[in-house]
């Protein structure tokens, strides 16, 4: 289909428009070149090939651009030379929005973003919240745990859509239904944790929505018994696949260097080698308490992102059998009366607890003044969220550093020189979610 | 790090000559404009090889911010969080930029990641990176008026309407 | 009544001509080698005529080589058209005169 | 006219009325064109019903009993939906490619055997109704290459709907389509030599008949290679996964047939599943005996559908080869564009070409009666010639790296 | 009968053939010719050489204008070329004269010498025997003929092959 | 009635008897039964919308696994998730370049209304840009939601006259879209 909508400077320029800095940025400044050197390399295009190129548009509207992420591609012949992305067009002023709202609201605002893994969304804003009113400390522990549960589940469930859109966009229809088979299982858990599946709204300031349902202890582990025999399925089906290992391998490399200076992180982070999971090296949570691996690539290929977030399901499942083992009796939410809400039963006792909660969920409540930034490790990448408050009980500010945005960047870097075909393997791989891109 | 703020100073302590505090337990270096670009550069030699996270803060209506002596509040404030992998530490920078002369040099040359941040503020707030190699907008369309995060700027809701309600 | 072969030769002489008008009146160096094509099988149109006249085989066999020769030469010009035509998109063949001294 | 009618079947019997040969033929038509028609809607519920199960879905079951009529929903649908031609598009050119596509799909069905007695070396006439006649629209004596030359036309369909359209993304569907086709016709005429040389005709109805008994299958005599090459090749042609570059959903939307809608796009998908068919049964024809009955332990199982017996073989035959398609689509990746042309050109055509040359070799020991040390010789000798062959082309491999390498990549 | 396909198949052959010189568009031009190849290919049936027809469609249709076509869309040449330009005046008309009389020659010759043409014995054989006589021939005969071809053939696809060969050093690009 | 109109309206321009009857009804029952969706996914609806293609759900129950990625073969355009003010001149696009017949599902509250971003960047309700057929509610909609809406619209399609276009009734679910020429001064939208 052919594309729309015109959107002037943000598109890819012809090349004898470029000015050295532009070019710079598209092959010099990872490599830290220095200017004259990058407007060397920009001047290759002067060979008579130049007007052979062409410039194609995938989409926004587009089967294999994982929703509205535009991709300007120069083509020499099938051969990628240029690629610029161009996003926005899901911007959904969530940043202006969580001006809005209350601490208490801001949730729902959040959660909307990574639709992928919302509930890490909600735990990054939560954690950031919790840091401002100084009670972070002061969480309950079964409120940590249930928080690292849920995180996890979602890092596979997430991990499991992953898989899916990856084979569907390397034409591997089943392999599509198959991650979402699974992933349906996670979401049956979520939805009767939460209630919902997906855009949960339960991590809150102070702890959680609600404690786990009776019987959660089954589900879980009924997702753990499955789970493993079906990766097993994937692994017959595309990891030990020669068409599929022909696909990934070497496709969309990207260099440890590369990866620091665009400031990636996560699974494209990892795969090049580059150790670095924040719930190992910055832990959170209880993090450092519950033993798990770190998962590593070599070569920074596509398919060494696809089975890091192969194995990191693994190591999820490990991470949750030990949360199973562990997690302790207790509190889910802390019970301080300025951010909790009184419990249901007490709301139809006490006119107070009424006030109480009435005042907590219209105003909300205030928070000290100060600024703060949290990150998590979300399954894209460290996922952070800024918060300035200047003491009323909406934030400031309340900005999402999310990881998808900046992966995004790593785009042209990994497709130059690659195929039309690669490039869509590339987009699969760097697995962004234009919620969280275009917030 | 050679003078790392300790954790009961009392006094402002220092970085590189610049003001630094400690914001609930995180690490926060206060910079002017003229000495941004200088002081960035030193941190990244110092091990701070990425940069996480640009953004930007418009304190319209928050000037009485409280700030360490020596820093001038003005109406924008541009944020930078920095990170260090090797010794698993970060810091955030806090810039100063007036409203009058909304400019601030890009950090493109240092981190080639911030491209698409800067972008975003200048979207979001209209403060301008200088010696940016992009500089357009990169969320809103290109024909957009106005840079929808700052104070000044409604939020834009329309009223709720009921369409064939009976009125 | 039947075609006898003299009607396939004047068929085949007219398409010869058409081919011959459309190489001399064409300027895309493309179109002037389908004309070439046209004659070619004109050609051999002739050729499997003689060989029904005369019951003799040698005439398909000449065909064939024909067919072979059409093939090896459409391979070659193309790839010198192409060469040509990548560094000067939209180039008539008044435009080539690369060759000339 | 009626002269007409012993060049479409020289085996008709022509003394009767002159209008019933000619009726037989006619009927014949309308009976092929309609199983054709009914066997691709068939084929189309038959796909999405598999892969469905593949799934762990249902697949469609609201059209008719168990979905069968959802492929009737899809055309009358199609049908009844707006047309439209783009601006840019070439107008006469847009509206001919569909036909040319679904055109050869179907001519495949005129030489195919699609049944008749070849039990005991017979020569698969039947008598019905008073004529004695061939289950087979047409048996010119070069129904093979007749084949091969619709299958070469049919790219027309693809490469013109592409390029007649106007924008990018078509056009980079029928370039690749139309080098993906040529590049695997060779392995396929190569592969096929190897058939007709064994069979010695190039005849349809003579290739069924030399294939009397399972050890006769041309899938054994000529051993497994050329059929595993053909099958992939014929796969690449059908532009069926693992080879669906040409439409490949996820990078080009729909490749060339991206702009088409309404009853032109189901022209499109007709075809498609056609070929499925004709390609398959076409394969079965040249490998697996068509309406040869496999005889299990001395019987012919299917044998008491008299006459219909050899059809019920060669649908049960067929049946297999669509399932694998299906099977295909449900679990393989899709190759990318460079994959698809080194498979084709360094790995299928040598293969074939080297296993036509052996059993060329083997060919001429038979009818120059060599004894046993001739064989060896003869093997050994080939054998030699191959791996030498192999060992060049290699250096030719590397040579071309090389080269590349020293060269660059792109910009 | 036979006239009925030969008139179809003449009709075939020169409407394709006009259409070839007339058509503006190289694409459209390339149908022409196909359609040409199909009448051309007709009348070899009729005419008894099946082999012929055959490997004409496979040959011609199926591999030389589909060439041709890739190289047009290759190349993105396929605009218009403008009829109305002509770079001498006197080349169109001349051309027509000059194909009208070669043709009105060769008209000419073959009808004065149909006398001694053999008329079209309709003695050939069915079956398999055309290709079997044509194989006997070209193996025996012409086997000489036959193996220079091939090595026509692969010096033809080796030289493409270094003609169209991009070099990307860039010295080379001036 | 005549000629012309039959060739600018299809059947439209017949006047109804049996036989044009019993057309419609079969043609009603096969666009319900193959309504092909457009593959157009913006935020976490389209998740939902693809989960209902998945295993557990499997839409191909009614004929729709046929996603198509090209408008021109697609009948059923279900927006899902929340349009923004950049998106919208391309769904608007996309939408145009379907064919007749062709049908709205807006998918989740922020297509429908907005939903909680009343915001600059969001267009309040997708009904603005092209005529909805049915609103799919929730954020987003759980996959038998959306089945539901879509059964809905089967139902709908039945029970529709065949061959009135779109753009004459200009009718989606009983509101009329009026276009509004593009004026040369962007809208502001939020300046305080």
């Amino acid at each position: 289909m052919t594309m729309i909508a015109d959107e002037g400077a943000q598109e890819l320029r012809p090349r004898s428009e470029l000015t050295a800095r532009e070019v710079m940025r598209e092959v010099g400044a990872v490599l830290r070149l220095s200017e004259a050197e990058a407007a060397k390399l920009g001047d290759l295009p002067e060979d008579p090939d130049e007007d052979q190129t062409m410039v194609i548009n995938m989409g926004p509207s587009h089967p294999s651009t994982h929703g509205v992420l535009r991709l300007m591609l120069e083509l020499q012949g099938e051969t990628v030379l240029r690629c610029k992305p161009i996003i926005g067009y899901l911007h959904t002023g969530m940043e202006k929005t969580g001006e809005q709202l209350t601490f208490m609201q801001g949730g729902t605002n959040v959660t909307r973003m990574d639709y992928a893994s919302p509930l890490n969304n909600e735990l990054v804003f939560s954690m950031a919240t919790e840091k401002l009113l100084g009670i972070d400390g002061d969480i309950p522990e079964r409120a940590q745990w249930m928080r690292m549960l849920l995180s996890e589940l979602n890092r596979m469930s997430s991990h499991l859509l992953f898989m899916a859109t990856n084979g569907m966009d390397l034409g591997a229809v089943s392999m599509m239904i198959y991650g979402w088979r699974e992933r349906e299982e996670v979401l049956r858990f979520f939805q009767k944790v939460t209630g919902l599946r997906m855009n949960h709204n339960f991590v809150r300031p102070g702890g959680l929505a609600a404690d786990l349902p009776a019987g959660w202890r089954d589900d879980v582990l009924r997702i753990l018994d499955m789970l493993p025999e079906r990766l097993e399925e994937y692994d017959i089906l595309m990891t030990g696949q020669p068409i599929w290992r022909e696909r990934l391998q070497g496709v969309g490399v990207i260099t440890p260097a590369e990866a620091l200076a665009l400031g990636a992180t996560g699974p494209i982070l990892r795969s090049t080698g580059v150790e670095w999971d924040l719930r190992r090296d910055q832990p959170y949570l209880r993090y450092d308490e519950v033993e798990f691996d770190v998962v590593v690539g070599t070569y920074g290929d596509a398919f060494d992102r696809y089975a890091i977030r192969l194995a990191e399901i693994r190591e999820s499942m490990r991470i949750v059998r030990q949360i199973l083992d562990r997690m302790p009796e207790g509190d889910y939410r802390i019970q301080d009366k300025k951010v909790t809400p009184p419990p249901r039963a007490r709301i139809d006792e006490s006119m107070e607890a009424l006030i109480h909660h009435f005042k907590i969920f219209t105003e909300g409540f205030k928070v000290p003044e100060g600024e703060v930034y949290v990150a998590i490790e979300s399954p894209r990448g460290e996922i952070g969220c800024y918060i300035a408050s200047d003491g009323s009980p909406t934030p400031y500010r309340m900005h999402v550093r999310a990881p998808s945005f900046v992966n995004i960047q790593c785009l042209p870097h990994m497709m130059r020189g690659g195929l039309v075909a690669d490039a869509v393997a590339v987009i699969s791989s760097v697995d962004p979610v234009l919620g969280e891109v275009d917030r | 790090m050679t003078d790392t703020p300790h954790e009961d100073e009392s006094a402002p302590a220092t970085m590189h000559g610049c003001p630094v505090t400690d914001s609930r337990g995180q690490v926060v270096i206060h910079l002017g404009r003229d000495r941004y670009l200088e002081v960035m550069r030193v941190l990244v030699d110092e091990g701070f090889a990425m940069c996480v996270d640009l953004t930007a803060v418009d304190y319209l209506d928050y000037m009485d911010r409280s700030l360490p002596a020596g820093v001038e509040p003005e109406r924008f404030e541009v944020v930078v969080n920095l990170l260090d992998i090797g010794q698993r530490r970060r810091i955030r920078a806090r810039v100063q930029v007036s409203e009058t002369d909304a400019v601030l040099p890009s950090l493109f040359d240092l981190h080639p990641g911030t491209e698409a941040m800067e972008r975003e503020v200048f979207d979001m707030f209209g403060i301008s990176f200088s010696d940016h190699p992009d500089p357009s907008r990169i969320l809103m369309p290109e024909d957009w008026i106005g840079h929808p995060l700052r104070k000044d700027y409604e939020v834009g809701s329309i009223p709720v309407q009921f369409k064939g309600a009976p009125t | 009544m039947t075609p006898t072969t003299t009607w396939y030769l004047v068929l085949a002489a007219v398409l010869f001509g058409i081919g011959a008008v459309g190489l001399m009146v064409r300027r895309n160096p493309l179109v002037m080698f389908m004309c070439i094509e046209l004659m070619l099988n004109a050609v051999n149109l002739s050729f499997v005529a003689f060989a029904r006249a005369f019951t003799d085989i040698d005439g398909q066999t000449a065909v064939f080589f024909v067919m072979v020769v059409a093939a090896a030469e459409v391979v070659v010009g193309l790839g010198i058209i192409v060469s040509i035509l990548r560094n000067r998109p939209g180039a008539t063949v008044d435009d080539l005169a690369e060759l000339r001294g | 006219m009626i002269a007409a009618v012993p060049m479409v079947d020289p085996v008709l019997d022509t003394d009767d009325w002159w209008w019933q040969p000619l009726a037989v033929v006619g009927l014949k038509v309308l009976v092929i064109f309609i199983i054709g028609l009914v066997g691709t809607m068939f084929m189309v519920w038959f796909e999405r019903k598999i892969v469905a199960g593949m799934q762990n879905r249902v697949g469609p079951n609201k059209a008719g009993p168990f979905g069968l009529l959802q492929t009737l929903a899809d055309g009358t649908k199609l049908f009844f939906k707006e047309d439209l031609i783009p601006d840019r598009a070439d107008r006469m050119v847009f509206r001919i490619a569909p036909f040319l596509a679904f055109v050869p799909a179907f001519l495949v069905w005129a030489v195919i055997p699609l049944g008749g007695d070849f039990t005991g070396g017979r020569d698969g006439t039947v008598t019905w109704f008073g004529e004695t006649t061939r289950v087979q629209l047409a048996d010119p004596p070069v129904g093979v290459l007749l084949v091969l030359a619709l299958s070469s036309i049919a790219v027309y369909g693809v490469m013109l709907a592409g390029w007649s359209s106007g924008s990018k993304y078509p056009l980079l569907g029928s370039v690749r389509a139309s080098a993906q086709m040529i590049s695997y016709e060779a392995a396929l005429g190569l592969s096929l030599a190897a058939v007709l040389m064994t069979a010695g005709t190039l005849s349809t109805s003579g290739i069924v008949a030399n294939q009397s008994s399972i050890t006769n299958w041309h899938l054994l005599s000529t051993g497994v290679v050329p059929f595993v090459i053909f099958l992939i090749a014929m796969t690449a042609e059908l532009n069926r996964p693992p080879f669906d570059l040409v439409e490949a959903e996820q990078e080009l939307v729909g490749g060339f047939h991206t702009e088409y809608s309404s009853i032109r796009f189901a022209l499109f998908f007709l075809a498609e599943f056609m070929n499925v068919i004709s390609m398959s049964a076409l394969l079965v024809t040249l490998f697996l005996g068509g309406p040869q009955p496999l005889y299990l332990g001395g019987v012919d199982v299917l044998a008491f559908l008299g006459p219909f017996g050899g059809t019920a073989w060669l649908l049960a035959k067929v049946f297999i080869f669509l399932y694998v398609y299906v099977w295909f689509r449900a679990t393989l990746p899709r190759l990318r564009y460079d994959q698809l042309m080194n498979l084709g050109w360094k790995v299928l055509i040598p293969i074939a070409l080297g296993w036509f040359l052996l059993l060329a070799v083997l060919q001429v020991g038979r009818d120059r009666n060599v004894g046993q040390t001739g064989y060896v010789v003869l093997v050994v000798a080939s054998l030699a010639v191959l791996v030498l062959c192999y060992l060049l082309f290699q250096a030719a491999l590397a040579v071309a790296r090389r080269n590349r390498e020293s060269e660059g990549a792109a910009y | 009968m036979e006239l009925l396909v030969f008139v179809l198949a003449s009709v075939m052959v020169l409407a394709g053939a006009v259409g070839v010189i007339a058509y503006r568009n190289p694409v459209h031009a390339a149908l022409g010719l196909v359609l040409t190849l199909f009448g051309v290919a007709v009348h070899f049936v009729s005419m008894e050489a099946h082999f012929l027809a055959a490997v004409q469609v496979i040959v011609y249709a199926g591999a030389i204008v589909v060439l041709f076509l890739f190289v047009i869309m290759l190349l993105g040449v396929d605009r218009a070329e403008d009829l109305d330009v002509e770079p001498f005046k006197i080349q169109r008309p001349l051309a027509v004269i000059v194909g009208a009389s070669v043709t009105g020659l060769v008209i000419a010759a073959v009808v004065r010498g149909r006398s001694t043409l053999g008329e079209m014995s309709d003695a050939a054989a069915p079956g398999d025997d055309n290709i079997r006589a044509l194989a006997r021939n070209l193996y025996s005969d012409h086997v000489l003929a036959f193996e220079l071809t091939s090595v026509l053939l692969i010096v033809a696809v080796v030289g493409t092959v270094v003609l169209t060969r991009r070099s990307r050093r860039p010295e080379v690009s001036q | 009635m005549g000629l012309s109109d039959v060739i600018d309206d299809g059947l439209g321009g017949l006047s109804h008897n049996v036989i044009t009857g019993r057309l419609e009804d079969l043609v009603n029952w096969s666009r319900s039964r193959s309504s092909w969706p457009a593959t157009f996914g913006l935020a976490c609806c389209a998740i939902e919308m693809m989960a209902s293609g998945a295993a557990h759900y499997d839409i191909a129950r009614f004929g729709m696994e046929v996603f198509r990625a090209s408008p021109r073969q697609a009948d059923i355009m279900i927006v899902a998730g929340r349009v923004s003010q950049k998106m919208a001149p391309v769904l608007r696009q996309v939408y145009d370049q379907m064919m007749e017949p062709k049908w709205v599902i807006s998918m989740g509250v922020c297509a429908s209304s907005g939903g909680m971003f009343n915001n600059y960047a969001i267009v309040q309700g997708v009904d603005q840009i092209v005529p909805v057929d049915v609103y799919a509610p929730g954020c987003p909609p759980s996959p038998e939601t959306l089945i539901h809406a879509i059964e809905t619209l089967h139902t709908k399609i039945e029970q529709g006259e065949i061959m009135r276009r779109r753009s004459e009734s200009g009718a989606g679910a009983g509101i009329h879209v009026t276009e509004i020429p593009a004026s040369s001064v962007p809208v502001l939208l939020g300046t305080r």
